[in-house]
């Protein structure tokens, strides 16, 4: 049997295995689940080649699966992340009922992703791609919280994209009479014109919602956040990703046979640009620590939407680059949370003060990625938001730029307070005992948030595979041409050629941290929040004076009239429309017998009247 | 002769019957109605058996029978319901 | 032979009509239930069997089936009446009196088992 | 205004049905080349039945029959079942007045001879108007005569569910006889007889004589129950 | 040679007439020999549908006049598809209601009188090649429908069975002015003789008959305006007859009202007309279900509103939408029973059913719960199971025949189908538990019938193409008209006797 | 005797207008009337309008009842001529037939509508149908 | 009912056994040899179940005197029905005749409950009488035209032309 198989063979047994082995022990049931995960990325990557196929047929349809290096390069994101964050969740879940239940959907939904991504059938695609929403659908309500609210909304606009993306897929059928996605990709340009404009802006409405884009990432909030932690990072991380492969796809092989005159790119890079801006304007209002990471998973999602709708070799590469890089920094910093949730017990900075000593790791892993998400040197995300810029600029997108620089900076404002909300500031006696996470926690941030650090040096390490999978898609071999284009890297791409800049930057920046840090230590007293003597009035109870209260209220006002309506509020307004007209049509049914015998001579008066034009 | 007086009986009969009918129209009582409905059930039953003899068939004789079983036992059902037996 | 059977037959057929057109005009024309009944029952009875006798008399083959359905007549059409009548009386239509309540002479006996009916 | 509606609507629906009515050439031959020459030939002339209805009802069409039958079956079972009051036995009548002395005796002597009209009516099903239902219908109003005479008259409830049984039994194995006998269901494998006596036809009077006990049986349940039936 | 067609009404009217009398024997068989009686109409169904597959369409006569002059019996691959699935279902729904609800002897011998009958009903009006004889099982059905709706006292269920009969009484005039108009043209009951000469018909009986055989089909088949009764029925009877009604019963509805279309007229402009009132159909029920708080209610929105879809695919009138019909009314005969089974003992001991009575019930009915929500996510036509399979070959049956705003309609409509019905699993799986609700754990048979149903789903999502080859030829069966005459006239110039 | 009862062409449609008439007053009730008792009579009354249009789609001008009784064959050898030459003074026995059924069929129905008027008068205490919508939306 | 003895029990059998079959020859007006076989065992069949219904009666219903008492009694109805539905014709055609409608009883000597019942039907179809109700020995009459209201003379005046005839038969 071929290995295609047996991997997804393995994954599903391993789901079922996990699943039933719960009602018999958590240990065996957590074994399978991390045998699973370990023996499906070993296999993976060991026994699957760049280049495999198998085809079959089911319901008299050709279905063909695969591997190609675009595909390999993003299972090496949901492979990776899967991997740390199924360690991550054996300690993490460890006492929560229904694990089993969480496990099976947790495998399962890695499972889908990697279908999605050896999918070489529009059919296959599309299944994987349901699958994957119900499964991690699974998760999202696995909390119980709010299920009727984030659930639904999650599941709604998902089936909203996925729906779109299936009338796409009939349209494509309907036309060439096959499933395969490089035939559909090979026939594009014969199809009519308002094929060739609908077909990616149906397919592009459901990659849209697992990317959260603008304006159909209503449910993204509450769905990050409702999940547990440790699925969250694979959820922010890899989960979304699925939108962007779906994007790059789309982009590279439809969108780029249109007219110019189009303005599809023009519009899908500014709603990037837009969602960037309005996710970090959102996620610097938070005081869920959850919540902001999830506006800012929107944001950051955001540049990269950008990056890919730009589409230059340079952009493609650095949306590509910070797909793998978001995964990184957005995993290990979903797991710092996942972890102070479950030492503290609580995610909001206007309760939890002054851990950096309490968990000193966890601290750590959570400065580099933090590092990495604002784009600050050495670490990788300076290179990809480098990469982004250029090729913005390259392009002669002025104005986007600036939108992207303005959140980009905007971003160091969310990124200052979760680190100083959580880890810095006084210690609260509440917070004594807080001791560092378990091992098993901390070690996955670690790996991830050393991850980013690795690539801020050597991002060659995922350009090459990107740029390999940019081949596959049609783009020229970067290799040779493209660095030259860049003054950041070397001749191969394989190191940072401005390395004594971005040193010098970084070494600054870490001589401030330690002097004020150090200065701090010393000169600081540690009292409570309560404790505010000088002030001679005693604060009531329930006050709570953290300064995280109101930390960027200035901010906040400035920008208020862009925060003040949601767009989850037009959404509401527009289920409630629905609803009433819902509820008003079922009137229809008023219960008297009388009046439905009524309706039937209606039905058939109406048809003799129109008898002649209906059977004419 | 014998055409002339089937056409006279049938015409008085059909007369008879147009006058029950009147009164089952009229009522005014639920009871004077059935007084109608017995009525005009023994002049159809002698009407079937004319008819049988106009049209020669025998077996159209059975039907008049019948008629008249059901039509007397329908209205002794109806007195019984008017009595509230029912 | 035939002749005279068939000279009958014609005559009862006649009788018959003119019967059974006097007892659908009977209950048109009379004043109250009762009268009706009276009327209606009578008439219909004569005049069905007479003009089931008279088809009998007309051919003769039927004459057998003509009897059950006269016995029937005369045997149904009364009972009939009877059980409307008493239906009428109980439904508390009740006659017209010309002479006065001590015309009614059911009426007591009436109320009496009526209030016994009630209570069993 | 629901009236008006409604008038309206029924008024359009009659139109068009009228309209396409008028368009039958009535009380003429019309078909094209329909069943029933075939019916009318066929009947007196292989299957030895006068009552060319009763040959389609029980024969041609005797499908639509055990169908029909089994409505009846459905609508008595059905009515006893909405009826129907849980562990509690049916309540006895409870009449205001007892039925007249004249209707009693009168009642009394009619019931044996209306009971036995209505087997000469099934009996004779193949060579007169009458049949099974006709039969069944009268032998049931027989027994309405005798549920209204008398208010503590009892119809054992066994007695009738076992002629039903039995009849239906009956009519169902008789159509896999013929089925069983090389034939097709309901296929006739008995002499067809003289036509117009008695014994002719076929299967066909047997089955009719099973629907009109059956009909007999079920109709009766059905009175039995609806009377019987005070809160 | 196992038996023939006629057997699937035969056996079970002897059943039917035989159990009041085996009851007073032995009381336990009046359980029994339904199921034993739908066990072997199984077996031969199956048998039968080899045969056909082998050998082609099974053409049956009774009481030996060969069609026209006869009744008979087609067995084709579309109507064994359908007998066969009915059969299968009825079979099920007997294995649940074994035991379902305590009702005593006299109650039982009713209800498995009545379900059994239904069942023969139905699966007379697919199998008959004779308008009337369709009439008569259309009937069977109706009668005994009304009086299961009606079979629960103490609720309103006597009002829905009323408003059903109501309507039904309709549904039956229509249905025999449309057999009036068709004798007196034609002078012939046979549905192969009448598609033969329909021709010669004058137009305007043709049109009529047709719309009177819509308006009395189509409340068999529940087509909005006409599905006032739908609702209040589904929800009002017994947990497994709504299953029968949506498994077993709406299914004989529509094919008898597809027959009419497809096989007995030609009309154009027939299937334009199928795809508006079922889009109607599923926009109206689908809106309604997703303000019902009573759980067999919204069930009862939602099988409108698939039929509405099943008509909808009709419509498409090519072999792919005849194709996606046929997969679409077996997928949901076997979901839409599932979920009304799994339903029923999640609000076994309420007497409002109310979908909020179902909170937290996960806990306590682990099983039950579980196959609700498999049977959600099926019908709402999430991959891998069942119910995508059929949405995608509706779908991409219309867009083969560029119905685009078919396919975005039908999509929204899910969207909204998905909406209700999570928020019902939602409601069973994370909501806590209601106090005043006391959960009753299934019995053994019933747990048996909906894991059948349940591994049904299963294999018809994971391995389609069990069922694929089937539907395929029933659908090409439906289209192949001239074939159906042919088969059915050339079954014997002469009467055989 | 030579009896002719009298020509039915005058009269042609009064079947069909006298059966649309009824079925129409019967719809009339069912759909109109409140009583629950009103509807099912008004069904009852649509009923009967169908089975006479029913019957009269059969009729044959000066038609006779399809039965082959001694009488009507009188001394004839039967033969299929003369069965030929009987039968086309015969009305359609066929639509007799489906009538027979249909009555049946309508009996049953009606019984069951009544018993459901019974139980639910008993529920609601009332035969007004408009009363009667526990159940609706 | 009254217990009787199985030879009464045996000639009632007997007796509506009789009667059904005269009413099967009625009913099918032949000779047929399987028309009457058939009836033969149908009118027994019958009677098997239903002869408990002719409690009246014993064989002395076939003596002679009897019978002729029958015939005579026809007669008279006879005569009465005519005379009675010429009452009818008068009253129908002229409406305004003078009328003095009431109900009067009268005791009956009748003991049989088909005497009874015979009577009250005679007295229904005969002139201006229509008998209403039967409690225990006491016939209520509608009477268009009262008389008198004493009992005796009531009787005298409606029942006893038909009673006198009916106590020899019953
Ligand atoms: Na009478
Ligand atoms: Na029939």
């Amino acid at each position: 049997m071929n290995m295609i198989y047996i991997v997804f063979i393995v994954l599903l047994g391993g789901a079922l295995l996990t699943f039933f082995a719960n009602r018999i022990s958590g240990l065996l049931r957590d074994t399978f689940f991390l045998l699973t995960i370990l023996a499906t990325t070993v296999l993976f990557f060991t026994k699957i080649h760049i280049g495999d196929t198998v085809s079959f047929t089911l319901a008299g349809l050709n279905l063909k699966w695969g591997l190609d290096a675009f595909g390999w390069y993003f299972s090496l994101i949901v492979l990776g992340l899967g991997t740390m964050a199924a360690f991550y969740a054996l300690s993490y879940m460890k006492g929560k009922d229904r694990l089993g239940y969480f496990y099976f959907s947790f495998l399962i939904s890695i499972l889908s992703m990697l279908g999605i991504l050896m999918s070489h059938d529009l059919v296959s695609f599309f299944i994987f791609w349901e699958v994957m929403t119900w499964s991690s659908y699974l998760i999202v309500i696995y909390s119980g919280r709010n299920v009727q609210k984030n659930g639904i909304n999650y599941i709604l606009l998902s089936a909203l994209g996925a729906y779109a993306m299936l009338t796409a897929i009939v349209m494509v059928y309907a036309n060439i009479h096959t499933l395969s996605i490089s035939e559909m990709i090979n026939t594009y340009p014969q199809f009519s014109h308002v094929q060739q404009v609908w077909l990616p802006v149906l397919f592009l409405m459901a990659f849209s919602v697992k990317a959260a884009m603008m304006p159909l990432h209503v449910w993204a909030p509450g769905a990050y956040s409702d999940a547990p932690m440790a699925y969250t990072s694979v959820f922010s991380g890899a989960l979304s990703k699925m939108g962007i492969y779906g994007m790059v796809i789309v982009f590279v092989s439809m969108i780029s046979y249109l007219p110019d005159d189009t303005l599809f790119k023009e519009t899908f890079a500014w709603l990037g640009a837009i969602t960037a801006i309005l996710g970090t304007l959102w996620a610097i209002a938070q005081d869920d620590a959850r919540k902001l990471l999830a506006y800012s998973s929107i944001a950051q999602l955001g540049y990269i939407i950008t990056g890919v709708a730009v589409g230059t070799d340079l952009a493609m590469l650095s949306a590509l680059f910070l797909a793998a890089l978001h995964a990184l920094f957005k995993g290990t910093l979903f797991m710092a949370v996942g972890a102070i949730e479950r030492q503290t017990g609580t995610v909001k900075f206007t309760e939890v003060t002054g851990l950096i000593r309490k968990m000193p790791w966890t601290f750590i892993a959570s400065l580099l990625a933090i590092i990495a998400l604002a784009g600050i040197p050495p670490l990788g995300g300076f290179v990809g938001k480098w990469m982004l810029y250029e090729s913005l600029i390259n392009s002669n997108h002025y104005i986007l730029v600036i939108a992207i620089f303005f959140a980009s900076t905007a971003a160091f404002l969310y990124c200052y307070k979760f680190l100083f909300g959580f880890f810095l500031g006084q210690e609260e006696k509440e917070w004594e005992n807080v001791k560092e996470a378990p091992a098993l926690m901390v070690l996955p941030m670690l790996i991830l948030a050393a991850g980013t650090l690795v690539l801020g040096t050597f991002p060659g390490i995922l350009l090459k595979p990107a740029d390999a999978a940019m081949q596959t898609l049609g783009y020229a071999s970067t290799e040779g041409h493209l660095w030259s284009m860049s003054i950041l890297f070397n001749e191969w791409g394989d190191q940072v050629l401005l390395r004594p800049l971005v040193y010098a930057i970084a070494g600054t920046f870490l001589f401030f941290l330690i002097i004020l840090t150090v200065k701090g230590w010393k000169n600081t007293r540690y009292v409570s929040t309560k404790d505010i003597s000088s002030s001679g009035e005693v604060p009531l109870e329930y006050e709570n004076l953290t300064f995280s209260v109101n930390f960027y209220q200035p901010f906040l006002r400035a920008v208020g009239p862009v925060m003040k309506k949601r767009m989850i509020y037009y959404y509401r307004e527009f289920g409630s429309g629905m609803e009433a007209l819902f509820d008003y049509s079922r009137r229809i049914y008023n219960g008297n017998g009388q009046t439905y015998a009524i309706y039937v001579m209606i039905f058939l008066v109406i048809i003799l009247l129109f008898k002649n034009s209906i059977f004419g | 002769m014998v055409n002339m007086i089937i056409y006279i009986t049938l015409g008085f009969m059909i007369t008879g019957i147009f006058f029950a009918v009147l009164r089952f129209i009229k009522g005014p009582t639920a009871a004077d109605r059935t007084v109608a409905l017995d009525t005009l059930t023994t002049i159809a039953m002698a009407l079937l058996v004319l008819l049988a003899f106009v049209f020669k068939r025998f077996i159209y004789v059975d039907v008049a029978l019948v008629y008249g079983v059901l039509g007397f036992i329908g209205v002794l059902v109806i007195a019984r319901y008017l009595e509230g037996a029912l | 032979m035939r002749d005279i059977l068939e000279i009958i037959g014609l005559i009862l057929l006649l009788i018959g009509g003119i019967f059974l057109f006097l007892g659908g005009l009977g209950i048109f024309r009379m004043p109250d239930t009762y009268n009706r009944l009276q009327a209606g029952t009578k008439a219909t009875t004569l005049g069905g069997m007479s003009v089931i006798l008279g088809v009998g008399f007309l051919e003769p083959g039927w004459i057998i089936k003509a009897m059950v359905l006269v016995i029937f007549i005369a045997f149904s059409n009364p009972i009939s009446s009877h059980a409307l009548a008493r239906a009428n009386y109980k439904r508390k239509n009740y006659p017209y009196l010309k002479g006065g309540a001590e015309y009614d002479q059911y009426r007591e006996v009436y109320v009496n088992q009526e209030n016994k009916e009630e209570n069993k | 205004m629901k009236k008006i509606l409604v008038l309206s609507l029924l008024a359009v629906f009659g139109v068009y049905l009228l309209e396409v009515l008028f368009k039958i050439d009535f009380g003429h031959q019309f078909f094209l080349h329909g069943v029933k020459d075939f019916y009318l030939t066929t009947s007196p002339d292989k299957m030895g039945v006068a009552n060319v209805v009763t040959a389609i009802v029980v024969n041609f069409r005797g499908f639509d029959t055990l169908g029909e039958v089994t409505v009846l079956f459905l609508a008595t079972t059905a009515m006893s079942s909405i009826l129907y009051k849980g562990r509690h036995q049916l309540g006895e009548r409870a009449v205001l007045f007892s039925s007249s002395r004249i209707v009693m005796t009168g009642s009394k002597l009619l019931f044996p001879a209306i009971i036995l009209l209505g087997a000469y009516v099934f009996i004779h099903g193949h060579l007169t108007p009458g049949g099974g239902f006709q039969g069944g219908v009268i032998i049931a109003t027989g027994f309405l005569l005798m549920l209204l005479s008398y208010e503590d008259y009892k119809v054992s409830h066994v007695a009738l569910s076992l002629v039903e049984s039995l009849a239906g039994i009956t009519f169902a194995s008789v159509g896999l006889l013929g089925f069983l006998n090389g034939g097709t269901f309901l296929q006739n494998f008995l002499p067809t007889g003289g036509l117009n006596n008695l014994i002719s036809g076929g299967v066909i009077p047997i089955i009719y004589i099973a629907v009109g006990f059956k009909v007999g049986a079920e109709l009766t349940g059905l009175i039995y129950t609806a009377l019987n039936e005070k809160d | 040679m196992v038996g023939t067609p006629v057997l699937f009404i035969a056996i079970p009217l002897l059943a039917a007439f035989l159990i009041p009398l085996l009851g007073f024997v032995w009381k336990e068989s009046v359980r029994i020999l339904p199921g034993l009686v739908l066990l072997y109409l199984l077996y031969l169904a199956v048998n039968l549908m080899g045969q056909v597959a082998h050998s082609g369409t099974i053409v049956e006569v009774i009481a030996g006049w060969a069609p026209p002059w006869g009744i008979n019996l087609v067995f084709s691959p579309l109507t064994g598809l359908l007998t066969t699935l009915m059969i299968l279902m009825g079979f099920i729904i007997w294995i649940y209601s074994y035991r379902f609800k305590n009702i005593d002897f006299r109650e039982a011998v009713k209800y498995f009188i009545l379900l059994l009958m239904m069942i023969t009903g139905s699966v007379g009006i697919v199998l008959t090649g004779d308008i009337f004889n369709q009439f008569v099982f259309i009937e069977i059905t109706s009668i005994s429908a009304y009086a299961l709706t009606a079979f629960y006292k103490g609720r309103d269920s006597a009002e829905a069975s009323f408003k059903y009969l109501i309507i039904g009484s309709l549904s039956s005039m229509f249905l025999l002015l449309a057999i009036v108009l068709i004798y007196s043209q034609l002078g012939t009951l046979n549905m192969a003789d009448i598609a033969d000469k329909a021709h010669l018909m004058k137009p305007g009986f043709k049109i009529l008959a047709l719309i009177f055989f819509i308006t009395g089909l189509g409340i068999e088949a529940e087509i909005f305006p006409l599905n006032g009764w739908t609702p209040d029925a589904y929800a009002q009877a017994p947990g497994p007859v709504g299953a029968a009604f949506s498994g077993i019963v709406v299914k004989a509805g529509v094919y008898a009202m597809i027959r009419v279309i497809f096989t007995l007229f030609d009309v154009s402009g027939t299937h334009q007309f199928l795809i508006i009132i079922g889009m109607i159909t599923l926009i109206i029920a689908e809106m309604a279900a997703v303000k019902q708080d009573r759980l067999k209610r919204m069930l009862a929105y939602s099988s409108i509103g698939q039929m509405g879809l099943v008509i909808v695919a009709f419509g498409i009138g090519t072999e792919e939408g005849v194709f996606a019909a046929l997969f679409l009314m077996l997928n949901h005969a076997i979901i839409k029973s599932l979920l009304f089974l799994s339903g029923s003992y999640l609000v076994y001991n309420s007497t409002e059913k109310y979908i909020h009575e179902t909170d937290g019930l996960a806990k306590h009915l682990p099983i039950t719960s579980f196959l609700f929500a498999l049977g959600a996510i099926a019908i709402v036509g999430m991959p891998p199971f069942a119910g995508f399979w059929s949405k995608w070959s509706i779908l991409s049956a219309a867009a083969h025949s560029n119905m685009i705003l078919v396919i975005v309609l039908i999509l929204s409509v899910s969207i909204i189908e998905l909406v209700y019905y999570f928020r019902v699993v939602n409601r069973i799986y994370f909501f806590p538990k209601q106090k005043e609700v006391e959960p009753k754990r299934p019995t053994i048979n019933a747990l048996i019938a909906m894991s059948i149903l349940g591994i049904l789903i299963l294999v018809i999502g994971f391995y389609p193409d069990s069922v694929t080859g089937y539907l395929h030829s029933a659908s090409q069966s439906l289209l192949e008209k001239g074939k159906y005459i042919q088969d059915v006239l050339s079954t014997g110039q002469l009467f055989i006797q | 005797m030579e009896f002719k009862l009298f020509d039915l062409s005058i009269v042609e449609y009064a079947f069909f207008i006298t059966a649309v008439l009824i079925i129409l007053i019967g719809l009339y009730g069912a759909l109109v009337k409140k009583t629950l008792i009103k509807i099912v009579i008004g069904l009852s009354v649509l009923d009967a309008g169908i089975n006479l249009l029913l019957i009269s789609v059969g009729y044959v001008k000066s038609g006779t009842a399809p039965i082959f009784s001694p009488a009507l064959i009188k001394d004839m050898p039967l033969t299929l001529e003369n069965i030929k030459k009987l039968s086309e003074g015969m009305v359609d026995p066929v639509p007799q037939a489906l009538v027979l059924t249909a009555i049946v069929i309508g009996f049953g129905v009606t019984a069951v509508a009544l018993s459901l008027v019974i139980r639910l008068y008993r529920h609601h205490h009332t035969l007004n149908i408009d009363e009667i919508k526990n159940l609706k939306w | 009912m009254e217990s009787l003895t199985f030879s009464q029990k045996l000639t009632q059998f007997f007796l509506s056994w009789l009667v059904l079959f005269i009413a099967w020859l009625g009913f099918t007006s032949t000779l047929a040899i399987q028309e009457v076989i058939t009836g033969l065992l149908v009118s027994l069949l019958i009677a098997l179940f239903t002869s408990r219904f002719f409690v009246c009666c014993d064989v002395s219903i076939f003596a002679p005197a009897k019978l002729f008492y029958v015939f005579y009694y026809l007669f008279v109805f006879l005569i009465e029905l005519i005379k009675s539905n010429l009452d009818v014709a008068r009253r129908v055609i002229s409406p305004t005749l003078p009328i003095n409608p009431g109900i009067v009883k009268f005791k009956t000597n009748l003991t049989s409950e088909y005497g009874r019942m015979v009577l009250a039907n005679s007295i229904t179809l005969t002139p201006g009488t229509l008998s209403v109700d039967i409690i225990d020995d006491t016939f209520y009459i509608h009477w268009i035209d009262v008389k008198t209201l004493d009992p005796v003379e009531t009787h005298r005046e409606i029942a006893e032309k038909f009673e006198k005839i009916l106590l020899k038969i019953f």
